[in-house]
């Protein structure tokens, strides 16, 4: 065994996927199962939890400081990488995929590792929507909008209600906080909930398992490290989509 | 190996369900990871370290993996009296809130918080990277007997946990018992630094940070046994305990029961791991244990 | 990995061959021994510490290897002035004869014994385990000012070595500045304790001791990195250096050059084998990599 | 890896060799090669060290403090043991085992372990020779002694002397320092130091190469790592037999 300080990654190129979000390549892959993260460290700025949507790459929406920093970095800059982290997906047999806006990003190497892949990609509105190009190449790709601008209008919950799940193994699913919830409800009116597994998000320090930051209710699960990825009986009763904790530890 | 036979186990003003103490900070920041490491054994939990106000800690990254410890910089985040809420579902479980303040005032107002819900306190003036609080208090000793004072008069237990990082620590030991502590924790983790060589700064957000785990096991057995030399409270033992062997190691020192942190790393049951290695019905009665070294 | 451009080194007042150097008390006890780190590759050595009398030092078992470090209470052993015999095979050698002694004067008069025949001297104001010498010394500023004035006085350059076992150690490094150090090294070892759970006592004849070895890395990086930005004179860094790595990450924290102790167990050839992985022709000039963490 | 504190042992029996010589036998069994030796801690009063004289027993000659201690240590007491240190002879072929007083003890394993040595056995006095019944059984063994009370009458250097070494491989040496330095004379007269194995004495603390007491002159060698046992031709123009270093680093 040796120090697990930050590898420190010497950034490649920066694809712009969407108005506000940015795929980040660097010049070294890791080994990752699908699902897993990474954290990223902005020298100077913050340290942030990221999946990795390829073995040398993140994608990173731009919502604070360091996403900002991240987005901004030019191709020759480092950035420093600890993990990968956590769990990670464990898909079987036939799988459905859901992702939410960025939650795309740890799905895209499961659609690129898995063949026969069904993808619902949701996002606000057509030019939200990531990997397209790449999703309906490998994977039966449905799309949802908000706004409708293509594909189902509505949401991906939406969707998924008018699906038959009878044919899946595998309902792999990252998104925001509340369309998470939505699927989860969705599962669980299908009787479906044992084959959802949902990567979550939390506020996360250490990424080992020790600060307790990212820990969730009523379990005290560490999303760190008994997660991101759990499967949907677990969160049925549990804070998710009701709650999280802040920085500070404080519910919001 | 040593053995103990199970028993209740008395510790400065606590009854514990055995001799394990979840450490400050690690897993306990919320009431259900505090309630889920008393489900994996643990025989009483220390919360995060609350302070008077909400802090969200300090720019990442807070700890890296070392290969013999553990190096970070968490800069005592904490929901302050928020955290009030999480121990609504640990009534009656042993449960010490860590608190931390920058003056006996502060301390006093954060203990008032949980006078009716803790167990008991320990006070944080040990933290070695938060700058105004922990061991800015914990070198200076009349600071240290002062803050403790402020919160024995909730007459609940006081533990006080100590820094490595003073000249002597004993000194500080003596400061916290004339100030009423019930019992004394030692360590909190040591002062450090690593470097990253191709950012070319340090790997901490705050630079500087605190060392646990293995790598300080040597120092806090010193230190717990220099304190059980020079004070005349209980020792409770802490910094890189990963093994039964470790427990009887620092219990010899004078150590009365042990906090555990780092090790739970990867391991969330190690406290049950423990517990079967060390008790025995035919082992040795605790007392005739901690301190046995000195003699 | 970083490396380093090779060229003359001068720190503190000595040119050295490379950057790294023996450590006080590890096989620096004959010239026999200093001569073979020097054959093997030292760019300089630091002699056993000397002091006003001859000491056998303390019972054994002096020295214990744990998995991450080494403990060890030798207690001061030294031939005291006999020492000088040892040291006519190395004439024009860079070698640094540490010193203790229980006051000014004691200093002073081990040094005039070396007044010709050293290259320079290292204050031992921080061995944590000799009653009266080391580390009790070195936690006063006060005496730590006056022991360095009165070695000053021999006109050869002064290097103070520091205990981290303190509150502040940049308070030390102040001092030894103000006395007329020439360069300071940190650090010496961490006070510490095993105890042997069948034996039921401390490992050590001496019960308390030093870490050394990789467990003190990173404290001793936290300690280098305070003394640089607090102090003006060359820090030459020390404490769990094994590899060129590590060299390079000590320098980063404000290092001119380093001691390597404890890393030699085992492996004597370790000074030429970090010099071929620390130099390279196009390597950084040392100037560019030393305290470049601060920025 | 793991801690290398002293091992604990419990002393089984102890074995009276001669006037002020003991083997302590005791509980745990160590896997060493003859010559090497180990820490003996007798707790409260000193670690010195030993050469193992069997898997798990030493033999100790009665001297001072920690000596004297141990021999009168009764069975049930402990004792702790760091190591086994140090190389070991390593013979080959033909072997002749020259032993003095209790030097005998790092060689007799040896003995035990390859057949057809010829052991030259050498003490002041028939009482003070050691293991002679279990050498005769299990060597050619040769006596001397310097009162000549049995065998030859005087040195082992004067046995050897006499003796055609032309038939041997190796020669392995443990006793007194004056014995051992004979005995690098008589093999450098016949032009045979290389084959000469000697096992030094010196003082010792660390035991692994660190605090530099146990050093040697002039090429700064650790007895305790690069020996106890050092090729005749490497002592030659060596310390021994000339001066050695005190508890202090003094020359004595
Ligand atoms: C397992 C995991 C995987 C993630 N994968 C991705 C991804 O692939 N792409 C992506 O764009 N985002 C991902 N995120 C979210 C990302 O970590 C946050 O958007 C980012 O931390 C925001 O930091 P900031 O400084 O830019 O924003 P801030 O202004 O600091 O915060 C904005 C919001 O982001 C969240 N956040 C901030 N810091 C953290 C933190 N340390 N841990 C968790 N959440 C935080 C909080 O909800 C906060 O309110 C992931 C989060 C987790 C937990
Ligand atoms: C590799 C090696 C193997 C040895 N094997 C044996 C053995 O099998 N049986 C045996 O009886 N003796 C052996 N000795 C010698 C034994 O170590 C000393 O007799 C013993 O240390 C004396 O300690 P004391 O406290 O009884 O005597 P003291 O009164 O302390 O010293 C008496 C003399 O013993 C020597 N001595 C003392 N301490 C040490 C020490 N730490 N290291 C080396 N020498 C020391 C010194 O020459 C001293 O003058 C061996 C020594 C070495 C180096
Ligand atoms: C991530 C982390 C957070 C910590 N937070 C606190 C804290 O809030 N209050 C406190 O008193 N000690 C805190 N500590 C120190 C531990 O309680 C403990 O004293 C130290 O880690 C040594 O024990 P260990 O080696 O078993 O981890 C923290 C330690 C770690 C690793
Ligand atoms: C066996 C041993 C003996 C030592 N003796 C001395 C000494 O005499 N004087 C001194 O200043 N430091 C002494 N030290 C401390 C070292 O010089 C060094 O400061 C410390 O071991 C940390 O460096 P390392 O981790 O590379 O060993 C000794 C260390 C060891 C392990
Ligand atoms: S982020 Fe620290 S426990 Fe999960
Ligand atoms: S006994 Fe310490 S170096 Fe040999």
């Amino acid at each position: 065994m040796s120090d697990n300080l930050p590898v420190m990654v010497n950034i490649t190129r920066i694809v712009e996927e969407s108005t506000s979000v940015k795929t980040v390549f660097f010049d070294k892959k890791f080994e990752v199962r699908p699902g897993q993260f990474v954290m990223v460290w902005v020298p100077g700025v913050d340290e942030i939890p990221m999946a990795l949507s390829g073995p040398d790459s993140i994608t990173v929406q731009e919502v604070g400081d360091a996403t900002i920093a991240l987005g901004n970095l030019k191709p020759g800059e480092l950035i420093g990488i600890r993990g990968p982290f956590g769990n990670g997906f464990s898909p079987n047999g036939n799988i459905l995929a859901i992702a939410g806006g960025v939650g795309a990003a740890p799905l895209l190497p499961l659609a690129r590792q898995y063949s026969k892949i069904t993808f619902l990609l949701g996002a606000r509105s057509a030019p939200d929507l990531l990997y397209t190009r790449i999703l309906s190449e490998c994977t039966n790709l449905m799309i949802a909008t908000d706004d409708g601008s293509v594909g189902y209008h509505g949401f991906v919950a939406g969707l998924l209600r008018e699906m038959d799940l009878s044919i899946y193994d595998s309902v792999c699913v990252c998104g925001p906080e509340l369309m998470m919830k939505s699927v989860l409800d969705v599962l669980d009116a299908k009787g479906a909930l044992k084959m959802g597994q949902f990567s979550l998000h939390r506020y996360m320090k250490c990424g080992v398992g020790l600060c307790g930051s990212c820990c969730i209710d009523p379990e005290g699960l560490c999303v760190c490290r008994d997660g991101p990825v759990f499967r949907g009986d677990i969160l049925q009763k549990s804070e998710l989509g009701r709650y999280h904790r802040d920085a500070c530890g404080r519910r919001s | 190996m040593i053995r103990l036979q199970r028993g209740p186990v008395e510790v400065g003003g606590v009854t514990l369900s055995n001799h394990l103490i979840l450490a400050a900070g690690v897993l306990g920041t919320s009431g259900s990871s505090l309630a889920r490491m008393l489900r994996e054994g643990a025989g009483a939990v220390v919360s995060k370290s609350i302070g008077p106000e909400p802090r969200t800690g300090h720019a990442g990254p807070c700890l890296v993996v070392l290969e013999d410890g553990v190096l970070n910089a968490m800069g005592l985040p904490n929901p302050s009296h928020e955290f009030k809420e999480e121990l609504k579902p640990l009534e009656g479980e042993p449960v010490i809130i860590s608190i931390f303040g920058g003056n006996p005032e502060e301390f006093s107002e954060v203990a008032s918080w949980f006078a009716n819900s803790a167990t008991a306190f320990e006070l944080n003036v040990s933290c070695p990277h938060a700058s105004g609080y922990g061991a800015q208090i914990g070198t200076n000793p009349d600071l240290v007997q002062a803050c403790t004072s402020a919160v024995a008069r909730f007459n609940k237990p006081v533990w006080v946990k100590l820094t490595p990082n003073v000249t002597d620590i004993t000194l500080i030991g003596k400061a916290a018992e004339d100030g009423g502590a019930d019992a004394l924790v030692a360590i909190n983790t040591v002062r450090a630094m690593r470097i990253s060589l191709e950012a070319k700064r340090p790997v901490l957000g705050n630079r500087f940070g605190g060392l646990s785990g293995k790598a300080i096991f040597p120092i806090a057995i010193r230190c717990v046994y220099e304190l059980y030399e020079s004070c005349n409270i209980p020792v409770i033992g802490c910094g890189g305990i990963s093994s039964a062997d470790d427990v009887v190691e620092m219990m010899m020192a004078g150590a009365s029961a042990v906090e555990i942190g780092s090790a739970l790393r990867g391991n969330p049951g190690l406290f049950r791991e423990i517990s079967s290695a060390l008790y025995d019905d035919n082992g040795f009665l605790p007392k005739e244990i901690i301190g046995c070294a000195h003699e």
